[in-house]
């Protein structure tokens, strides 16, 4: 290298990514990570039982997006590879998921352990094409990545089209679910019961995430997003790293599309298209990007947004003529309009701008 | 600790490479003995960094072959430090998203046991590992000096620890030879002595052979056994300090007229 | 919190979602915005402006109608969440004519596993027709195989000898229409097949092969965009100009000539089937009655054949409730849709039965003659299966005195 | 053999469109750094304008002003108004900030207009001109080949030719030494995006009288299309972006003819990796940077 | 002699830290004023700050009697300054001969800066081998030379060098310095120094200041730090 203090073979996402200290910490890191897995799990636990079944399918949605958003802020956060094409990968999980169900159901062999198989095989499939996709996303940088995998983001419909036989086109499968266990009694609400099932997918997405985030790997896939060259000497196989963040977050991607696929059941091309690659990027860029609790701010986001442009708008008393211009057009306004100006007033993402609160205030008293 | 080997650390024949219609290195032949600091000095643009980037696989040379230790070297950059080669880059290269004990954790990454499977489930064994090259990273920043910075970001470093802490990271590979880029650049003189102290201990303290491109003189003619002088991609002097300087040949080519001594 | 179920069909008249002494709650899903919106984000509001025609003569056994519409953009996943949010938050009585394929199938199995009335959906697939498998979901308009057993037959007798061809959407759309249309005229009937898909705005490739393949007439199963596009990339290939008899989707004239322009001339002569009477048929007392409607409960919004269907869905829902009488439940009301009988502007019969829940059955073909679309011809009807394509004889229906159903 | 030429043809006259865009998505990215995901908004946003003006006035030529005058402002009105303000040193900040941009401005122009289809003008006869009974190009299509010609030979006047352009390239690269160096860099990020929006203006006003029509999302399958054009191209290149624009074409043409229209996206895909596995940085990069 | 550049009490620093602590400087026109001290010291933050790439969070910069703090960045090289800023800025993508001609880009006397950049190829001979390079191609000391080059082109009145000698053969450390002393003499150019070759930088310059802690420890005449034993060792360390 020459002498230059400015470098430029680093990711240009390293520049933006606030560090936080993650060296290695006393005590074992699987029970530190499953105490807080353990302590979020209770609480939305109770969460959802104090809330009506439309708040827990929202939570339920919430927690499906969290699974592939805290892969997707690793991947894109931590390892420095944008993807624009996630939604494809949850699509892969989504349909396997489908179509292990739809087969179980129709051999009459559902029981307790069908669905996690079901999920298993999802992340599975979606792990497979995310090592695929990978293995190319690691020659490329910057917008060429991101063409690409903008390119894997539109395919999904092709190949429900192509293979309409197994994946129905356009339309889609219904995806058959166990509904909740007799043994929560009888007016135990699905929402909930997929609420629970949304949520124990997240903690386990969360779990891997941050176990590895917190081990040499993670290490490699911050030191590779921020100097190749020096990631090089010092050991790391720089492309087998990149592969395995696009493996891992597009196992994660498969499992909340799996989960959604539950949630909704039903799963149809458009639902993974290029909108919900983009949102999921949004998402993460909003929530703060590289930080789990990021990728949980904007899973959040991405459910209460739209919802609550909505809700803002509805109030609106408007003359027929006028109604119909707005309706649809007003929340999308204010949708994008609330995207750029978090952009501009918070540059890191909800949590960054939490943090700065934070150490304002500790500042102050 | 790594067997003493007697005779050559590294050994080039023939090296030459060219981009495009630019010749940078033309039927390069040095040898590097162990235990030993090997200086390569030339005027800018004479091949000192690319002769590094053969050696450590990042420029494929387009003649000649590498012998690290006596055996064919066919470098591949991620392998080197496995292998027993470690480098510094000029400039800092620090990964700045990663404190300064992480950086040198980093460096210690082929030596690292757990694999990724205890990695994704957090297993104790991954645990054990980390804190094994924690208490490496930590003993080498210590021995450098710089162990209170351990916590701090690179980019809040002053450039003279930055610069030691780019060593720790080299050093806590355990390399057996060590390519040095210009590491005084940049350095103020106290520093630079410093380093020089280093550099001529790593030998016997490390059982480290040392390769060191530098234009810092002084530091050159301090730590240096042997000198080999690049000029236009070709050896045109070696030997040792003394016998470089008197050569006419490199006085006029890379020396000039000493300013102000 | 309350462990009663989330929603029921059953119990008294008071414990029923959506429904009070003074209100029934509807909701539906719609493309407002977004690619899929052209057209189709006419409706809703159409039918809004029929109740609140209603509302403001009385509503319906005293109740006021309060129709919530939810701007699902043609994404299902927007779909799926707008749905569970009319029904569990905003509790509504029944889901009616949320549009579009891809984005209701997507909430049928919610639909039924809450009860809820799923009527008249917006699009002509056969999926809505399964009353075991979904007993609360109803179609509406003649399912795409219907049309397209009506078109082949009006195409093989008009034009008897003439090479026919087909250009279908690449889903359902295209799909059922072609075995509609290959019912009829054998499967060697249709010479060259062709399909297309929205995100592909070329389709030059797919007109050409009409061309070499020599095409006379050309049934297509298109939405209007690419009724439109088709029209126009045809005349651009050295003045092919076959016989166009695309489906009722994408067969408006209104929204075909915005789509054209100055390229407008190339619709004379266009012939599609139409479930409604054509908008521009102002002699039809139901399009008088529609119009004035849209006058004043609609900001008089451009008159065409998306409003005609949103009122006439307006019209059924509301034979519908009154069918159902006053106690208005669940149960009630798609016992009521289910007892059929329902005459209305749709040209032919709905078929509403226990077992039947398909909407129209039957259709008439429309001509564009100078610049105007106007019917012609009987009114024929069919079935999705082996049935044969028969004249549909029954009187047409006027509309009541104020152009409000009586129970 | 006649199918294939047509294919051929039909190919080029598609390319020449998506050419058309990605010059754009070129010049903003040698200007600013940045792929400009509102483009396709922003064409749409000036086609309006321009198809209003041109309806009044019954004039192509006087809405083909519009479209260019618009474009300028709009673009830089977007730069000055909006992404001088988002970190930019941040590239992912800059495409949410564009996205969001693209909401608003849809939605913006769905209120003004609605979300019907409108018919877009054309100034030529777009009937295929035919050859021994092959149609061929329409010479609306040579107009748009001749309009991309001369936007290609102009951009690399000014990039290579001109001082505002290295002025240009400098600023993107280097912001703070440029300023030492007394390039007034705000007002080339101005100048670029503005420049930008002309092109894709103009490119927007050639590009819909060949696709549906005027409508809020007119432009979102052209700016997929025109992306994969630009990369396989090489970003950096304009004479790529047409290089890739006639590759995209003639892909899309041939996968439609020949095995469907629904494989096109898996068709780009394919295109896509076949080229950037073999050259990172697409067809026209330049050397590979040295990173040691 | 006048002053050219006059620095006031100036305070700056990244954020909340502080880095620059009341400095006053006084730089005489056609004088070469070398700034040392150890890393850290503040010395590139002060030349930043004169530019204003770092904004002063007090104290005025005044050159020739103008307020600098009102002047944009892009506006001093029209004014006589030219910065070669720490790690040289090279522009990577650009070719040698663009860097060189962005350097004169700005004039008015085309002819003039063709005749400048003909000069700073005959002066460094390696670059006029590499005038179609990229910048990123080239080697570390070519890329300090292309910098140095291009502030030359824009031949200035006043010119800040931060560490010019990093990564150069020891024989073009010596030309520079040799130019440098030359410029003033012939030109009265005015040239602020930062350099950590002390030794180099001392024997050229007419002033050498010390900056610690981002402050200004000491100042003095080059020759009496070279000449006073007692104030070398305690500031400069030899
Ligand atoms: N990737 C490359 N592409 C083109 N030219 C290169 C490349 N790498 C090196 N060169 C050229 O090869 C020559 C040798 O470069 P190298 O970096 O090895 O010089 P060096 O001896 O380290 O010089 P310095 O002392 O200035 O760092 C230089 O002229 C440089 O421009
Ligand atoms: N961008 C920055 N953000 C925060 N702190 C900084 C930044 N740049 C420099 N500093 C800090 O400001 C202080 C002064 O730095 P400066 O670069 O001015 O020193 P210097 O004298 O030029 O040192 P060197 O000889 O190493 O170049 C140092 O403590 C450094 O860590
Ligand atoms: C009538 C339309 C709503 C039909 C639509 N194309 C669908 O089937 O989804
Ligand atoms: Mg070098
Ligand atoms: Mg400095």
């Amino acid at each position: 290298m020459s002498t230059t203090k400015v470098r430029p073979a680093r990711s240009p996402i390293s520049r933006f990514v606030t560090p936080r200290p993650t060296g290695p910490r006393r005590g074992s890191t699987l029970l530190r990570h499953l105490l807080w897995v353990a302590v979020g799990a209770v609480a939305v636990y109770f969460v959802s039982y104090g809330i009506d079944p439309f708040r827990n399918y929202q939570l339920a949605t919430v927690a499906a997006y969290l699974c592939v958003t805290a892969g997707l802020t690793m991947l894109t956060g931590l390892n420095g590879q944008l993807s624009l094409g996630h939604g494809a990968l949850m699509a892969c999980g989504a349909y396997t998921v489908a179509l292990a169900q739809n087969e179980f159901s129709d051999r009459g062999v559902l029981g307790a352990w069908a669905l996690p198989v079901s999920l298993a095989l999802g992340v599975l499939v979606a792990a497979l094409a995310g090592a695929l996709i990978g293995v190319c996303a690691a020659r490329l940088r910057g917008p060429y990545l991101a063409g690409v995998t903008l390119a894997v983001a539109l395919v999904v419909p092709a190949f429900t089209t192509r293979f309409a036989g197994l994946f129905n086109a356009d339309q889609g499968l219904s995806v058959y679910v166990d509904p909740a266990p007799a043994a929560l009694g009888p007016y135990f609400p699905p929402e909930r019961w997929q609420a629970w099932i949304a949520i124990g997918a997240a903690m386990l997405s969360l779990l891997i995430v941050a176990n590895l985030v917190h081990s040499r790997y993670g290490r490699a896939f911050k030191a590779v997003r921020d100097d190749e060259v020096a990631a090089k000497l010092a050991g790391i196989h720089v492309a087998r790293t990149q592969v395995l963040a696009f493996v891992v977050s597009a196992g994660c991607a498969g499992l909340g599309g799996g989960v959604l696929a539950v949630i909704s059941q039903s799963v149809s091309p458009s639902v993974f298209g290029l909108t919900l690659s983009l949102n999921l990027l949004l998402a993460i860029v909003l929530g703060g990007l590289g930080s789990l609790f990021g990728a949980a701010w904007g899973a959040l986001l991405l459910v209460l947004l739209p919802y609550l442009t909505t809700q803002v708008t509805r109030g609106l008393e408007l003359s027929p003529g006028l109604a119909n211009k707005l309706e649809g057009n007003l929340p999308l306004a204010i949708f994008g309009l609330t995207l750029i100006i978090v952009m501009l007033v918070a540059p890191g993402g909800i949590q960054d701008a939490f943090r700065a609160l934070g150490r304002t205030v500790r500042r102050r008293f | 600790m790594t067997p003493q080997h007697t005779g050559t650390v590294l050994e080039l024949r023939g090296i030459g490479v060219s981009f495009g219609g630019l010749v940078a290195l033309e039927d390069v032949s040095m040898t590097a003995a162990t235990g030993t600091v090997v200086g390569v000095i030339g005027p800018n643009g004479a091949g000192k960094t690319t002769l590094f980037n053969v050696v450590c696989g990042f420029v494929e040379p387009n003649t000649g072959d590498v012998l690290f230790e006596q055996r064919p070297l066919r470098p591949r950059p991620h392998q080197l430090a496995g292998k027993g080669i470690a480098r510094t880059l000029q400039g800092v290269g620090l990964f700045r998203g990663l404190t300064v004990l992480e950086n040198v954790m980093a460096g210690a990454t082929h030596t690292a046991r757990a694999g990724l499977v205890s990695a994704l489930f957090g297993l104790p064994r991954s645990d054990r590992d980390e804190r094994r090259l924690r208490d490496e990273a930590m003993t080498v920043l210590d021995g450098l000096g710089i162990a209170d910075h351990a916590q701090a970001w690179p980019g809040t470093l002053p450039y003279a620890v930055g610069k030691r802490v780019a060593l720790a990271r080299a050093l806590v590979a355990r390399p057996r030879l060590l390519l040095l880029d210009e590491p005084a650049g940049g350095l103020g003189g106290d520093d630079v002595e410093e380093l020089a102290a280093l550099i001529v201990d790593l030998p016997n303290r490390s059982n480290c052979s040392v390769m060191l491109v530098e234009h810092h003189m002084d530091l050159v003619m301090k730590v240096c056994d042997q000198i080999v002088v690049l000029d236009f991609g070709r050896v045109v002097a070696a030997g040792t300090p003394a016998q470089v300087r008197d050569n006419p040949a490199v006085a006029e080519a890379y020396l000039g007229a000493e300013v102000g001594s | 919190s309350d462990e009663a179920p989330s929603s029921s069909g059953g119990g008294t008249a008071a414990s029923v979602p959506g429904v009070t002494d003074t209100e029934i709650l509807l909701g539906t899903h719609m493309p407002l915005t977004g690619p899929a919106a052209a057209g189709y984000s006419k409706i809703a509001p159409a039918t809004k402006a029929y109740f609140e025609y209603v509302n403001a003569n009385g509503g319906v056994n005293g109740r006021k109608i309060k129709y919530l519409v939810e701007d699902d953009g043609y994404n299902p996943a927007n779909t799926q969440t707008l749905v569970r949010k009319l029904v569990l938050e905003d509790k509504v009585f029944a889901i009616l004519n949320g549009l579009g394929t891809p984005t209701h199938t997507g909430v049928l199995d919610f639909l039924k596993t809450q009860k809820v009335p799923d009527l008249f959906v917006a699009s002509g697939s056969r999926s809505w027709n399964q009353p075991e498998k979904y007993p609360t979901t109803f179609g509406f308009q003649p399912d795409y195989t219907v049309e397209g057993k009506i078109i082949a037959d009006f195409v093989k007798k008009t034009y008897p000898g003439q090479v026919v061809c087909h250009m279908g959407q690449d889903d359902d759309f295209g799909r059922d229409s072609l075995a509609g249309v290959e019912q009829v005229l054998g499967a060697d009937g249709v010479k060259e097949k062709q399909k297309y898909v929205t995100s592909n705005t070329n389709i030059t490739p797919q007109i050409q092969a009409f061309k070499a393949a020599g095409c006379q007439v050309v049934i297509s199963a298109t939405i209007p965009a690419f009724t439109a596009l088709s029209l126009g990339t045809a005349a651009k290939l050295g003045g092919f100009k076959p016989q166009w008899v695309p489906s009722s989707v994408g067969a408006d004239y209104t929204t075909l000539s915005g789509l054209l322009g100055e390229g407008k001339v190339l619709l004379e002569g266009l012939v599609a089937p139409g479930y409604l009477p054509v908008s521009t048929d102002t002699s039809n007392p139901w399009v008088q009655l529609y119009q004035k409607v849209n006058k004043e409960y609609n900001g008089d919004a451009p008159f065409d054949n998306n409003i005609m269907f949103g009122m006439t869905v307006g019209y059924l829902t509301v034979q519908a409730l009154l069918k159902a009488g006053k106690d208005l439940t669940r149960e009630g009301l798609i016992s009521a849709v289910e007892s059929g009988g329902f005459k209305n502007a749709a040209v032919g019969p709905y078929r509403y039965s226990a077992s039947d829940h398909s909407g129209i059955g039957g259709m008439q073909m429309g001509r564009v003659t100078a610049g105007v679309q106007a019917a012609f011809g009987p009114v024929v009807q069919t079935d999705d299966g082996a049935g044969p394509v028969q004249e549909y004889t029954e009187a047409p229906a006027t509309p009541t005195g104020n152009g409000i159903p009586s129970a | 053999m006649e199918r294939f030429i047509f294919l051929t043809f039909d190919g080029l006259s598609r390319g020449a469109v998506y050419a058309a865009f990605a010059l754009a998505l070129v010049l903003i990215w040698r200007a600013a750094r940045v792929v400009n995901f509102a483009q396709g908004a922003m064409a749409v946003v000036t086609a309006y304008a321009a198809y209003m003006v041109s309806d009044a006035v019954g004039s192509y030529l006087v809405g083909f002003l519009v479209a260019l005058v618009g474009g300028l402002l709009l673009g830089a009105l977007v730069e000055r108004g909006l992404m001088r303000f988002v970190g930019h040193a941040n590239p992912l900040n800059d495409v949410i900030v564009a996205l969001g941009l693209v909401l608003l401005l849809t939605a913006v122009v769905g209120i003004i207009f609605g979300g019907e289809f409108r018919a877009a003008n054309q100034p030529f006869d777009t009937s295929a001109i035919e050859v021994g009974g092959v149609p061929l190009m329409s010479r609306y299509d040579l107009f748009i080949w001749g309009t991309v010609a001369t936007i290609v030979v102009l951009l690399a006047l000014l990039f290579t030719r001109t001082a505002v352009g290295l002025r240009m390239r400098a600023a993107a690269f280097a912001p703070e030494v440029s300023r030492l160096l007394g390039v007034n860099v705000g007002r080339m990020l101005t100048l670029g995006w503005a420049l930008a929006a002309v092109v894709g203006a103009v490119a927007g006003v050639l590009i819909l009288p060949t696709e549906l029509g005027l409508h809020p999302h007119a432009m979102d399958i052209v700016f997929a299309s025109s992306f994969a054009a630009a990369i396989v191209g090489g970003l950096d290149s304009p004479v790529g972006a047409v290089v890739g624009g006639i590759i995209v074409g003639l892909i899309l043409s041939y996968v439609s003819g020949y095995l469907g229209a629904a494989l096109t996206p898996v068709a780009v895909l394919a295109v896509l990796l076949a080229v950037l596995l073999l050259r990172p940085g697409g067809i026209f990069s330049g050397v590979r940077a040295r990173t040691v | 002699m006048t002053a050219v550049l006059e620095v006031d009490n100036l305070n700056a620093g990244y954020g909340v830290v502080p880095v620059l602590q009341d400095v006053n400087l006084t730089v005489a026109a056609g004088t070469i004023t070398a700034v040392l001290g150890a890393n850290g010291a503040g010395k590139t933050t002060l030349l930043r700050t004169i530019t204003g790439l770092v904004r002063p969070t007090g104290g005025r910069i005044l050159f020739s009697g103008a307020d600098l703090r009102a002047v944009k960045v892009e506006q001093l090289v029209r004014r006589g300054i030219a910065h070669v800023p720490e790690g040289r800025g090279v522009v990577a993508e650009l070719t040698v001969d663009e860097n060189l001609r962005l350097g004169g880009l700005w004039r008015k006397d085309k002819a003039d800066a063709k005749k400048a950049t003909a000069e700073v190829y005959e002066l460094f001979e390696p670059l006029a081998r590499r005038r179609a390079h990229l910048g990123h191609q080239l080697s570390g000391g070519e890329r300090q030379m292309l910098a140095l080059g291009r502030a030359l082109v824009a031949r200035p009145t006043l010119l800040l060098l931060d560490e010019p000698s990093l990564g150069l053969a020891p024989k073009v450390t010596a030309q520079i310095m040799a130019l440098l002393k030359r410029l003033r003499d012939d030109t009265g150019l005015t040239v602020l120094l930062v350099e950590q070759n002390v030794r180099g930088a001392l024997s050229i310059a007419d002033r050498g200041v010390v900056m610690s802690l981002g402050r200004i420890v000491m100042s003095a005449g080059a020759d009496e730090l070279l000449a006073d034993d007692g104030l070398r060792h305690a500031y400069l360390g030899f």
